[in-house]
């Protein structure tokens, strides 16, 4: 998409007056839908559109053996696959960069054990432990990808059940696991702490929250913090402009308040949210 | 056509030479050194890939391909040095901003491997007509632990202490090429140098005067599509491998 | 030695309780995304794939542009997650390039090219979830998602397997459980009014006598997902022509 | 020569922006005041009353070919229609990467501009002089050598000798005395230096 | 004016320079650059080395891991020597898998070592069959010019010189192995190989110790490797013809730097 | 490991020999509490010290613009080569482009890196990037990238920094035009303290929460900014693992303040240069 500066002036304006285009103040977000558990055979997943973006989540176990360095430990990977569906420009190998990059910030963003707790996941010290695979599929692209996918995970995890183990034997090197077939036999994982991201965007001298793809092309320059309770556990800037210091202190205040606020009616949402039959996308 | 073996002693014996076995290269040539077998193939001079555009000569792609699995460093080491020695020996400023692609495919290993690989290389060029500066030769001399030397791999291999490969030119037997394995001293590599090129002169003294004609036929029978199927001119290379049914069915 | 599992029961039902001749319940829909200028969404049992449609627009890379002619850009792509075990990368591997191109080789056959001289069109599918018949949920969702585009077509483009149960009986529409325990997998891509057949591949080998009857089995079915997809159509067309007041019937 | 040179570093603020002062080559403008992007040394301009502040790098300047600039290339690819060439200097500014460019069949002379014939003019490896044309397309410099003082500069014959332009279609090779046909560039000054 | 003309003439530029018997870097024609050579200054290496010849600078850094002997040579540990060219070095270089060139050096650095035989793998073996050292060598180019060969070898024996392995206790009853951080010792490095690149210019001007320009112009290198007395290598990958006077006498000066570089690699 | 034809092999698994060390007894936090309690750094700095700073520009003569720097025992090197065409693009951007790749030496880390460039060197190949856009002045080079490569030799922390630090006086020394010179400074978070250029064993124990029990306090991160001087700009900020805002506002502001440091150095190597060509 590319806009003239006629169009992006009057962008600017909109958020100058704290109306933008489609009628949103500046801390507010355009509607989010969530579906949970509608990848069958996953062990959680979740779906969630925020307005024209689309991203689907599902969350894979395996079992794996510690890192050496940390062996009380379980381990946490994330994997995002931007589908051409999206756009032409992430055929073949386009996606990668911006793939990397999501993977990268959730990476960062989960990194401290305050946000998750890993240790939860060690079956054996050293020598067993779950892996989970978060893998994340971008359907659409309609702006403020970032927070989208935060949600979705964080949704994706909220739903993922892990199975318990009943018994372990230990044969020198060999380790059997037992592990539970009865479905209800299982562990919800805690994503109370589990950070949801904020992309505050720089736009003329105010800044907003949710950014549409209009608004990203007009932005100087965007900081997505990831908030875990009242804590930043990632901040990073992106874009190709720079900014002043005292704007990243007031981008950051505003991060931190509209995160809190989204975190927590998210974690409402998240406990209500009923099963639904007719999921997915014929709806 | 078979390049005669030459039988002038016993280590040329050991030599043998086909030339012109596939059809769709510019220049083939399968070489026998013992029983080390290589064939090379060489296309050129063809279209040359942007990135590689040479204003004033052409350049020269080696690929080298072992009898099995996946090429490696090692022949990676094969295909530059037998490249630098095809841009040397080769007349490539006849032939500017265009490519000479020399396939090398290993198809038997029992020593020699560089030394016989070069020389499929040579009689390949040789085979295609492309112009050379001069013809070239390789030969690999084995040094024994006891300090002899010798023109053939020795069956027991732990009695030897190193390995020279040299690259001689047919004109006046100079060094284009060497490459050496193991600790040795200086006399003993000119001991090599020297029982190296006497063979190799002998031998490709002799190639070089034959060499024209041999380029000549093969060239005015590849235009004229005659090419001749007569089996009683081909010996086969060694017996097993000439009974094979698959084999003959390549050389034919 | 114990036998394999038995496809079909004595009663003549199939391990997940459909007759030989039955297809799985397919659910689609047409338009799922905003961005393409076409996309659908197919469920064929719990194989799910969703198309997207770009184009007609300039051709991306000049030299392959044809004077005569759009040139058709497929991309086959699975989740990480669709398939039990994890896959390590979504494509790029062997089977996906040969099903994009299977998947272009169908759709040459009915979209209307000498329309679009120096043009482009691309269909990318994404195989959400793999339970069986892969392919022809992919060339369904495409034949949706071109609709949906208003790309012209010369008629509908279905595809769908059958296989051999007990050596004897042909049945529709293979499932993934199916398919791994055995039977020979015969996928058919056709052109259901006409009865051309664009694509067709076979797994194993089976009898040459029972090729008729699987191939004509496949061929029905063809037929019967063709009035399923026909219908979503209609109803997509409606529902977006009540909408608008049928001034303008394209989304 | 001046003796004190004034020396900036980049994000240097060099002086006020108004009608007096204005930016030029290795400089910005922001918020009204003129800085360095360059480290380097400062120089002012006087042109038509306007000084234009400029800074020159120390060392090599990354310098890339605009409109305008004087080239020297050399040939490496003819046919029918143009001839392709690496531009290795821009003015006397020698670059290490060579940037692609072409002089197609129109831009070689200004003369009898149908009549040309791009073997007639010139030969993979010459070198010549040509002047850059508006950049139209991404990758591929135009170039011309539609001037007196433009087109082939170093020529060999196919014997490998220099080539000594006899007139400015022609050159010879001083060994075989074979004529080659060239759009030769006009003599100055600078090429003799070349050919010395 | 004297940059254009070596640019669009280099050849002829430097055949002007050489018939006055000087190089363009005011070397003589048989000169070779300074050799410089830093050991030991990354403490994250168990050995390091950096060497620079004239420009050309590499540097070579040593990581041993615990790995298991290879079933075939149960008393043996391993020595992994690669030479990479990043981009970094030199415009020539293009980011991603090595290329042809790096390859082609990895391999005679791998040839000169395993040629001049001054390491005895059996002595990075810990316990037979079960444990045993591998050492990573990697050597990096950071300045590419010319006389690679020369600055590589250097850097992997200067680094394995300097390399210290600390004490293992292996248990082999319980399988289990402790490393003692305290206690290091060097390797036992049983002689110095020097290698000396010379450049054919014009098939009958010998450059020593060429730079990149002098290389990429000239019509042939040769590499001779001398360790202590004997030679362990003689590479001469194509380009003009030698006679035998012309090899002997690059021998005799390589013997001549030996001792040079020897006396160098004494002091630290 | 899978094996690599391109390179020599070494044996099929190979583990590094610390992890089979005597255990030394020392923690995170008993390091934590030695140093909280004297109130000095295990190296003898002060919290809010750096470390010594070498700079040296011009040390890869094939390079258009190269420089070599080290913070204490970090020691990074970066060259800029000359603006080449965007390859694999087909439509004109009157934009240039940045090309960053960052990359440890194997050797460079306590645990041996591998030869493809692993995730984390990606994300710090793209921090860099993102701090060097909005230095050079892109506009001038239309159609153009410049590349840009950094390896770590030795790798003590804040090698980020010092990797943003040395590009900015390669790509002056190249003639790049650059809006203004980058300055780049890292802290570490732990326990409310700010350790200002941490070492990396300071830095892996920020990456880290102290057991609770004892250190109730839960800010632990590892923050970096790049900074345009002159403009007062920041043109790049990252911070990884926990922190407050009050706490984060501190640290932001101990690290413009450290940036104005960096300068007078990058200023001196730069003026060096341009007096050395003066005068041959």
């Amino acid at each position: 998409m590319s806009l003239c500066d006629a169009e992006k002036t009057f962008i600017l304006h909109g958020v100058k007056e704290n109306f933008r285009v489609d009628g949103r103040d500046r801390e507010g977000y355009r509607p989010i839908e969530l579906e949970t558990n509608i990848v069958q055979h996953a062990f959680g997943s979740a779906r969630l559109r925020l307005a024209n973006t689309d991203v689907l989540v599902a969350v894979k176990l395996e079992i794996d053996v510690p890192f050496p360095e940390r062996p009380f430990e379980g381990k946490l990977e994330f994997f995002v696959d931007c589908s051409a569906n999206a756009t032409p420009d992430f055929e073949g190998r386009g996606g990668e960069t911006l793939a990397a990059e999501l993977a990268n910030i959730l990476t960062s963003a989960y990194r401290s054990p305050q946000t998750f707790n890993l240790k939860k996941l060690c079956i054996l010290k050293g020598r067993k432990c779950w892996k989970i695979c978060v893998d994340i599929l971008i359907l659409e692209c309609g702006g403020n990808l970032f927070d989208a996918v935060s949600l979705a995970v964080k949704a994706a995890l909220h739903n993922s059940q892990i199975p318990l183990i009943k018994s372990i034997n230990i044969d020198g090197d060999n380790i059997e696991l037992n592990v539970s077939d009865s479905v209800f036999d299982c562990e919800k994982l805690d994503v109370a702490n589990a950070p949801v991201m904020v992309t505050v965007c720089k736009i003329g001298d105010q800044c907003i929250v949710d950014p549409s793809l209009a608004e990203e092309q007009c932005s100087v320059g965007s900081v997505v913090v990831a908030i875990s309770q009242e804590y930043f556990s990632t901040v990073t800037s992106i874009g190709k402009g720079s900014l002043h210091p005292r704007t990243m202190c007031n981008s950051l205040e505003l991060g931190q308040k509209v995160g809190i606020r989204l975190n927590k009616a998210f974690m409402e949402t998240l406990h209500n949210i009923q099963p639904d039959e007719d999921v997915g996308f014929l709806k | 056509m078979e390049v005669d073996t030459l039988k002038e002693e016993n280590n040329i014996d050991r030599l043998k030479c086909d030339l012109g076995l596939l059809s769709r290269p510019d220049g083939s040539a399968l070489f026998t050194e013992g029983q080390t077998v290589v064939l090379a193939a060489l296309y050129g001079p063809v279209e040359v890939k942007m990135q590689k555009v040479l204003v004033e000569k052409a350049s020269i792609e080696c690929i080298y391909k072992p009898k099995a699995g996946f090429p490696c460093v090692q022949d990676r080491f094969k295909e530059s040095f037998i490249k630098n020695i095809c841009e040397t020996s080769l007349a490539v400023s006849l032939y500017p901003r265009s490519t000479i692609l020399v396939n090398i495919q290993e198809m038997q290993n029992h020593g020699q491997l560089l030394s016989c690989a070069i020389n499929a290389a040579c009689m390949a060029c040789l085979d295609s007509g492309i112009d050379m500066k001069f013809l070239f030769g390789s030969v690999s001399c084995f040094l024994m632990k006891d300090g002899e030397l010798s023109l053939i791999p020795p069956v027991n291999e732990s009695s030897i202490k190193g390995m020279f490969v040299f690259v001689f030119n047919n004109t006046k037997g100079e060094v284009i090429a060497s490459h050496t394995e193991g600790l040795f001293t200086a006399e003993q590599y000119h001991d090599a140098l020297e029982g190296g090129r006497q063979m190799g002169v002998a031998a490709y003294v002799k190639r070089g005067t034959r060499s024209p004609f041999v380029c000549h036929l093969s060239l005015s029978e590849r235009r004229g599509g005659t090419r001749r199927h007569d089996n009683d001119m081909l010996l086969p290379l060694r017996p097993e491998l000439g009974d094979h049914p698959g084999y003959r069915a390549m050389f034919f | 030695m114990s036998r394999k599992k038995e496809l079909l029961s004595k009663v003549g039902l199939r391990l997940d309780g459909r007759r030989a001749d039955e297809l799985r319940r397919i659910r689609c829909k047409l338009g799922v995304f905003t961005q393409p200028d076409g996309s659908a969404y197919i469920e064929q049992g719990l194989t799910k794939v969703l198309a997207a449609v770009y184009g007609p627009h300039q051709v991306r890379s000049k030299q392959k542009a044809q004077h005569d002619t759009c040139i058709i850009n497929t991309q086959f792509s699975m989740a990480v997650f669709s398939t039990n075990e994890r896959k390590k990368r979504p494509r790029g591997d062997r089977k996906s390039t040969e099903l994009s191109m299977h998947l272009q080789q169908a759709l040459l056959a009915v979209i209307k090219t000498e329309l679009y001289p120096w043009s482009q069109i691309d269909v990318y599918v994404e195989v959400l979830h793999a339970d069986g018949g892969i392919y022809p949920a992919c060339v369904n969702a495409a034949t949706l998602a071109i609709i949906d585009a208003g790309i012209p077509i010369k008629e509908y483009v279905c595809a769908c397997t059958a296989s051999l149960g007990n050596n004897d009986v042909p049945m529709l529409d293979v499932s993934h459980q199916e398919e791994v325990i055995g039977g020979p997998t015969l996928t058919v891509a056709a052109l259901p009014m006409s009865g051309k057949i664009v694509l067709m591949e076979m797994s194993q080998r089976f009898h040459l006598d029972h090729l008729p009857k699987v191939l004509d089995k496949a061929l029905e079915g063809c037929k019967d997902i063709k009035a399923i997809l026909d219908e979503a159509v209609k109803k997509h067309i409606q529902d977006i022509g009540s909408s608008t007041g049928w001034a303008n019937t394209t989304s | 020569m001046k003796v004190d040179h004034l020396i900036c570093l980049p994000g240097e603020r060099l002086s006020i922006c108004n009608k007096t002062y204005t930016s030029g080559q290795g400089t910005y403008e922001r918020q009204g005041y003129i800085y360095s992007t360059l480290a380097g040394i400062v120089d002012v301009v006087d042109k038509d009353g306007v000084k234009v502040i400029e800074v020159h790098s120390s060392g090599q300047q990354t310098i890339i070919p605009t409109q305008g600039d004087i080239v020297t290339a050399q040939v490496y690819i003819i046919t029918q229609q143009y001839a392709k060439c690496f531009i290795k200097c821009i003015g006397n500014t020698v670059l290490r990467n060579p940037f692609k460019a072409v002089v197609r069949r129109e831009n070689v002379r200004a003369t009898e501009k149908d009549k040309v014939e791009i073997y007639k003019s010139f030969r993979p490896g010459d070198i010549i002089l040509a002047r850059v044309l508006p950049i139209t397309e991404a990758h591929m410099y135009q170039l011309s050598t539609a001037e007196n003082e433009l087109g082939v500069v170093i020529a060999h014959s196919e014997h490998g000798y220099p080539m000594v332009p006899i007139s400015w279609t022609e050159m010879q090779c001083p060994k075989s005395l074979v004529k080659e046909p060239r759009k030769v560039a006009k003599s100055t000054k600078k090429k003799y230096k070349f050919e010395k | 004016m004297a940059e254009q003309y070596k640019t669009l003439h280099s050849a002829k530029y430097y055949r002007d320079y050489l018939k006055n018997d000087i190089r363009p870097d005011c070397r003589q024609l048989s000169a070779f650059r300074p050799v410089i050579i830093n050991v030991d200054s990354i403490k994250t290496a168990d050995g390091s080395a950096i060497v620079k010849i004239g420009r050309t600078t590499v540097v070579c850094g040593i990581k041993a891991e615990i790995c298991r002997p290879k079933p075939e040579t149960p008393r043996q540990g391993f020595l992994v020597p690669n030479v990479d060219l990043p981009p970094l070095c030199s415009s020539k270089f293009k980011s991603g898998p090595p290329s042809d060139q790096a390859q082609v050096l990895t391999q005679i650095i791998a040839d000169i070592l395993e040629n001049s035989r001054c390491i005895n793998l059996e002595q990075l073996c810990i316990f037979p069959d079960k444990i045993a050292w591998c050492l990573y060598a990697d050597i990096i180019c950071l300045d590419y010019d010319g006389s690679l060969i020369d600055a590589c070898a250097l850097a992997l024996i200067s680094c394995l010189k300097v390399v210290t392995l600390p004490e293992v206790e292996y248990d082999p009853g319980l399988d289990k192995q402790q490393v003692n951080l305290e206690k290091r010792s060097p390797l036992n490095i049983s002689c110095t190989f020097v290698a000396t690149t010379f450049a054919i210019f014009d098939d009958k001007l010998i450059l020593s110790d060429p730079s990149s320009e002098e290389e990429n112009l000239s019509a042939g290198t040769l590499t001779v490797v001398t360790s202590d007395e004997e030679l362990c290598y003689m590479h001469k990958p194509g380009g003009s013809p030698l006679n035998e006077e012309q090899i002997t006498k690059f021998i005799s000066i390589c013997f001549f730097k030996l001792s040079v570089i020897l006396r160098n690699i004494a002091t630290y | 490991m899978p094996i690599d034809h391109k390179r020599i092999n070494g044996p099929e698994e190979s583990v590094p020999y610390e992890l089979f060390a005597r255990l030394s007894g020392i923690t995170s936090e008993k390091t934590f509490e030695e140093t909280q309690s004297a109130n000095i750094r295990t190296d003898g700095r002060k919290f809010d010290e750096q470390r010594k700073i070498f700079l040296k520009n011009g040390v890869v003569s094939q390079a258009k613009g190269s420089a070599y720097m080290e913070m204490g025992q970090t020691k990074v090197m970066v060259s800029v080569f000359d603006p080449r065409e965007i390859p694999n693009r087909s439509d004109y951007s009157l934009k240039g482009e940045i090309y960053c790749e960052f990359k440890f030496a194997p050797f460079s880390c306590p645990k041996r890196r591998l030869h493809q460039q692993d995730n984390e060197e990606k994300q710090y190949s793209s921090i860099m990037k993102k701090a060097l856009e909005s230095t050079v002045c892109l506009h001038e080079l239309p159609n153009f990238q410049v590349d840009i490569y950094a390896l770590v030799l030795h790798n003590d922390g804040s090698a980020l920094s010092a990797a943003i630090n040395a590009a900015g006086v390669a790509l002056a020394e190249a003639g790049v035009p650059i809006y203004d010179i980058v300055a780049s400074v890292t802290v570490g978070v732990q326990q409310g303290i700010n350790f200002l250029d941490p070492t990396l064993s300071e830095e892996q124990m920020c990456q880290t929460q102290l057991t609770t029990e004892k250190f109730p306090n839960p800010n632990h991160a590892v923050v970096i900014i790049s900074k345009l001087p002159m403009q007062q700009q920041l043109c790049q900020f990252h911070q990884t693992g926990y922190m407050s805002l009050d706490q984060l506002k501190s640290a932001l502001e101990l690290l413009t303040k450290t940036c104005e440091t960096i300068v007078p150095l990058v200023q001196k190597c730069l003026l060096s240069l341009v007096t050395n060509s003066i005068k041959p």
